[in-house]
């Protein structure tokens, strides 16, 4: 669990080097090594670890736009994932997706960039897993602010009626973007949302991976079992921008000084270092995470571009016959170019 | 994937729904992994016939009534498919889409691209469209444009029971989201007349009908009529009033908008040179458009005349004279070919 | 509230007669004089007049895909309504929207055929209400196959985050088409929906008007006070099928004989005589009811169906200039015609 | 509705952002009715600066952040604009359409027809579009043809500043749905610098830019590039390249797409007789099929050369080699300008 939040941690710390980096003097979005937007989840990090600690690589896993913390924690190939950041041809999309867009089959875990729409999939892989007969769960991670969103309230009544082994993790960081909670639902435990569906809810009320852990022992517990679907709200904390380069003139000045102090890689480790785990072994701990990070970060920078062509590619599996390129005279049946 | 029609060994004529029921019992039998979900697919057996009959043989595993939350079990057929199911999932009418529209276009279509190939989505959209039964403005279009504009589904419409059953063949053996548009007035249902075109006879193998070939209904020198579902009937039977008055018209049935067979259409148009489009979409910004533009694009120099009949622009009004106005007629499309001549 | 639950019942089993009538022999739902599907509502009475009885022709209701019992009980016009409903040219909204498609302004009455989606409407004309500082509130019909869908789940929140004007009301009817509400949520109690989103939850387990006439005069007293929405679910029957045509072969046989005998109607008369109204009073207002039915339907069968040309008009407000038919070639700036 | 475009008394270069904002708080000062819903819009000014300075001046009443639930606050536009009021409710990107497209297309725009015109539904959908900074398949369409498809909404989009301050005045006064879609990469953000085209002089006065005039942006005897949003400013540029070559390209800003302005293009082909169509919607079965449809329809026999430029019918990918190679660039309209001469 450690190791995959100081990895998460340093992770989102260098991407956010990296992508800033490329954007001086002047803040400008289509410049530098990484394209696009970039959300980070520094301080979310005891609501990956604590849940996906208790997953296997056959289990599924859904993230929403803010994913690095969640595929860290699930074991999605650092390497890959970070060159289909850096937008590479080698990535796990081969560029395509990016940031919002990543897909590891080979851990099950994919992720969409439009709010609570990961819920449905997730419980359509523990429909498969439950009509197969495995005991493989889903987990679908959302944001406090998507549990206002239909996909989510309904995919909680599809899961409860059906029983289906899925626990829904909603990170309640108390913002979305530039909302805060109070401002968008009359409902401080978002668990709370549960009630209305006859299925149990859960608050994990700290930002603390042990009792995100326990809690989620017993919400996976429960769906491998059989027994059905859990609610869990765990509470992390932003803190950063909603995304790189949003200057929170939203948020109060000290907001950010005071949840540092409440940082749940420091209350890991003191935990840790409670139970007898000596400063040297979280150092290396620290020090392995931070080697695996800048090794994924110099592969995805050695990495190829796409090439043009390749757009064109994977519109489909089962492309027509003849195959063709979409739009060019070809596939139009001829031309006067 | 090529065609496999295998000689005729026992043909009955079957209406349109048995057909698209046939082909889905048939892969069911064959592969525990597809399964059909929907609103009344079970014990109701779907309300324009899609899965009569499919409980009682399957069960309610594999015959699954859902909740009226389109975006929730859709997008569990999404999630059900990349775990490498085969789900047929039913959206009761097209015009229902609003509620789900994510669920379908930006994951079911989308993930196998932005996932550069490394997930697919092999499910069906079975859904009905269509008027002609004062359903008025929520309950009768077919949106073939809307489907069709956006990337990454194949988008079918059958318009016979043969085409019904081999397109269903294809479309669950497809690697891809296929969606699946039925016509309700061509289902041959108990209380919605059909017309005579769409039972026909219907092997009792399976077959494909693979995605991309348009099928040239009737062959003509004068003008070249595309459609597609509804308008096929009516573009036939308006074509056989035509040739009374020595007026040859081809009609070319597009059975597939994506992947279209744009081949077809430019090369009638070549021989003929005189161009007319007809569905029940919308007129603007949809399929007539876009025929009409490939035409344009393949055979410009060819083309002497084109014409659209489609809904004008307008929600689909609910008195009787008022929705006949809007929806092509037989006659319409008459009309609209003898324009194209001299 | 007697004389709109008998005029609603007498109303949709002449609407049946009439509509059944044209469809002898074989049913076709393209033939006889009412075009169209038709979801009729005997058994919901009290549903309808229990709550709208609070109603002010400023109030807003929106109804779904069955909604005569909901529109009678407004006071929307029967002459107009009827004629709508045959698809004539004076009806409410010319011929063009028909039995789902119900538009009165002047008592602030809609109807929409699509699941739960005239709840948002219903939210806004509250807000507007609350805009503009009145009193005014909504009330939004839905059946219980609606409380799983996004759209529903989704005003719940909205209105109770704003302190909305809004009561929502659930028809219990026990099916959705074909659908028994066991098979689709695991929550017996619709209203308990409501507990997810820190909102008054009430049910009335009764299909009786006067029990759902008490619980609708706390619910539309506490919007109107300016204290926020309500859900309240009201136990109903459907007599009848899903829509006219339905075989209901889904259906338990004795299932609609037993539901007769706990008709809401029949236990308000018991109710009213218990109070000393009379046999006679009652006989006379069925007797108006059943002339004010049939002096609507007599009314819509004169009128005229709309002119072909008139498909064209009410598209938008406010043309285009010049004024054009869409789809005609004035519209396309000439052609080859 | 006629334009009234005042004498500029006095004139300042704007962002389109800093303009449209401009016509929505002069029209929320003068009716107390108009109002601003959407996410972010409050504190944050619209993630792209589409309500900038709105809550310091009208409060949070007037301007109000909103839950994550498009269906529900768009719906609730669509009710308070039939009880009379103005609301503008914003869609944070187009792409979330699918979302809540029921409340957009099957109550917004339909309810004015199915009523028969006993209600209106005077409000604006603000939605921002476009790609060209690696958002990839979820966040970088502009879905012009998805919308302007559907009958019942107006469907506007402005490519400069001086438009998309007349158009939000047009649109707010309109009494039917407009959607009002601003292209992120003409807004004027400080963190997504704009092209040179979209910062124009714009009078402080209030005035309307009536919709379905399409603005000949450049005159030409060669040929007729119709485009609309981002690409105006490309074609403008590439028709300055075409210049030096001596060939005259004419370039069409179609300005709105409902209620679309046919003989502007009509005539333009006419005289030209070559005709391409660019825009950053999907090519199939959208905006540019529709144009060539129109101009086939209207001016068949002085057309001799037809081209289409739009996103090739897949999804918007990442990368940015690959997200430059589907988008159409200036030198792809200059190119395909040169294919249809000769
Ligand atoms: C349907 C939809 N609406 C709006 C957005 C834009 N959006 C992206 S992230 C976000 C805020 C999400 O907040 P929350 O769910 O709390 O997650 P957080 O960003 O705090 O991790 C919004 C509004 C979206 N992606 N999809
Ligand atoms: C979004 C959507 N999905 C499905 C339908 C089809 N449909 C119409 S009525 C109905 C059942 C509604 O059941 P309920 O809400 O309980 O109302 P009841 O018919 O029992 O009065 C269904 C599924 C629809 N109109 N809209
Ligand atoms: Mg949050
Ligand atoms: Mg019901």
């Amino acid at each position: 669990m450690f190791s995959d939040m100081v990895t998460a941690r340093y992770y989102e710390e260098r991407l956010q080097e990296e992508y800033l980096e490329g954007k001086q003097p002047a803040f400008d979005i289509s410049a530098g090594p990484i394209p696009g937007e970039l959300h980070l989840a520094a301080g979310h990090e005891a609501a990956a670890a604590g849940v996906c600690q208790h997953l296997r690589d056959d289990d599924t896993v859904t993230a929403p736009h803010r994913p690095h913390h969640v595929a860290i924690a699930k074991g999605v190939d650092l390497d890959r994932m970070t060159a289909e950041i850096f937008g590479r041809r080698t990535g796990l999309c081969k560029g395509k997706g990016g940031h919002m867009h990543l897909f590891d089959p080979d851990v099950n875990f994919a992720c969409s960039g439009i709010i609570a729409q990961g819920c449905p999939p997730a419980v359509g892989a523990a429909m498969a897993a439950k009509k197969r007969g495995t005991d493989g769960v889903a987990v679908a991670y959302l944001g406090e602010g998507a549990i206002d969103q239909g996909g989510f309230l309904e995919s909680l009544n599809l899961a409860s009626v059906h029983d289906l082994p899925v626990v829904f993790v909603v990170e309640d960081n108390d913002w979305a973007i530039s909302m805060p909670k109070e401002r968008v639902t009359d409902v401080k435990n978002g668990a709370q949302r549960a009630d209305g569906f006859d299925m149990p809810g859960v608050r994990v009320d700290y930002n603390d991976a042990v009792a995100v852990y326990e809690a989620a022992a017993e919400a996976v517990g429960r769906a491998r079992a059989g027994n059905g679907p859990t609610l869990l709200e765990v509470q992390v904390h932003r803190h950063m921008g909603h995304f790189m380069g949003d200057a929170e003139a939203y948020r109060p000045d000290d907001e950010v000084e005071r949840l540092k102090r409440l940082d749940p890689i420091d209350r890991l480790a003191d935990r840790l270092r409670a139970e007898g785990v000596d400063e040297e072994r979280l150092g290396e701990l620290r020090a392995a995470a931070e080697r695996r990070v800048e090794d994924a970060i110099a592969f995805a920078k050695e990495q190829p571009e796409p090439d043009p062509e390749e757009a064109y590619d994977d519109v489909f599996a089962d492309p027509p016959e003849p195959a063709a390129k979409p739009g060019t005279a070809a596939a139009d049946g001829g031309g006067d170019e | 994937m090529a065609t496999t029609e295998p000689e005729p060994v026992a043909e009955r004529d079957l209406t349109m729904s048995r057909a698209m029921v046939e082909a889905v019992a048939t892969e069911m039998r064959e592969n525990d992994e597809v399964f059909v979900m929907g609103e009344d697919v079970a014990d109701y057996g779907g309300i324009f016939d899609s899965t009569q009959g499919l409980l009682d043989e399957f069960g309610r595993d594999r015959v699954m009534d859902v909740p009226i939350s389109e975006t929730a079990f859709i997008g569990a057929a999404v999630g059900s498919a990349q775990a490498g199911m085969r789900p047929i999932a039913e959206l009761m009418f097209v015009d229902f889409f609003g509620v789900c529209m994510d669920q379908i276009y930006n994951q079911m279509a989308k993930n196998a691209y932005m996932s550069g190939g490394a997930v697919n989505v092999p499910m069906v959209l079975t859904t009905a469209v269509g008027g002609t039964y004062s359903d008025a403005g929520q309950h009768s279009q077919t949106l073939y444009g809307t489907f069709a504009h956006l990337p990454g589904m194949k988008v079918v419409v059958p318009s016979t029971a043969y085409d019904a059953k081999g397109l269903m063949h294809s479309a669950i053996r497809d690697d891809d989201p296929v969606v699946y548009m039925f016509h309700k007035r061509l289902m041959g249902l108990g209380w919605m007349p059909a017309p005579p075109g769409p039972k026909t006879p219907v092997p009792e193998e399976a077959y494909e009908i693979p995605f991309g070939e348009a099928d040239v209904k009737r062959e003509g020198d004068d003008a070249t009529v595309v459609t597609l579902g509804l308008h096929v009937h009516r573009a036939l039977e308006a074509a056989a009033e035509l040739a009374d008055d020595g007026v040859e018209a081809e009609v070319i049935d597009l059975r597939t908008l994506v992947p279209l067979d744009t081949e077809t259409v430019v090369e009638s148009v070549r021989k003929t040179g005189r161009l007319v489009v007809v569905d029940e979409d919308y007129r603007s910004f949809g399929v007539t458009g876009e025929i009409v533009a490939r035409a344009a694009e393949g055979a410009l120099s060819d083309l002497e005349a084109v014409e659209r009949l489609a809904i004008p622009d307008v929600p689909i009004p609910y008195a009787r004279p008022l929705e006949e106005e809007v929806n092509p007629a037989t006659e319409d499309i008459a009309a609209a070919v003898r324009r194209t001549q001299g």
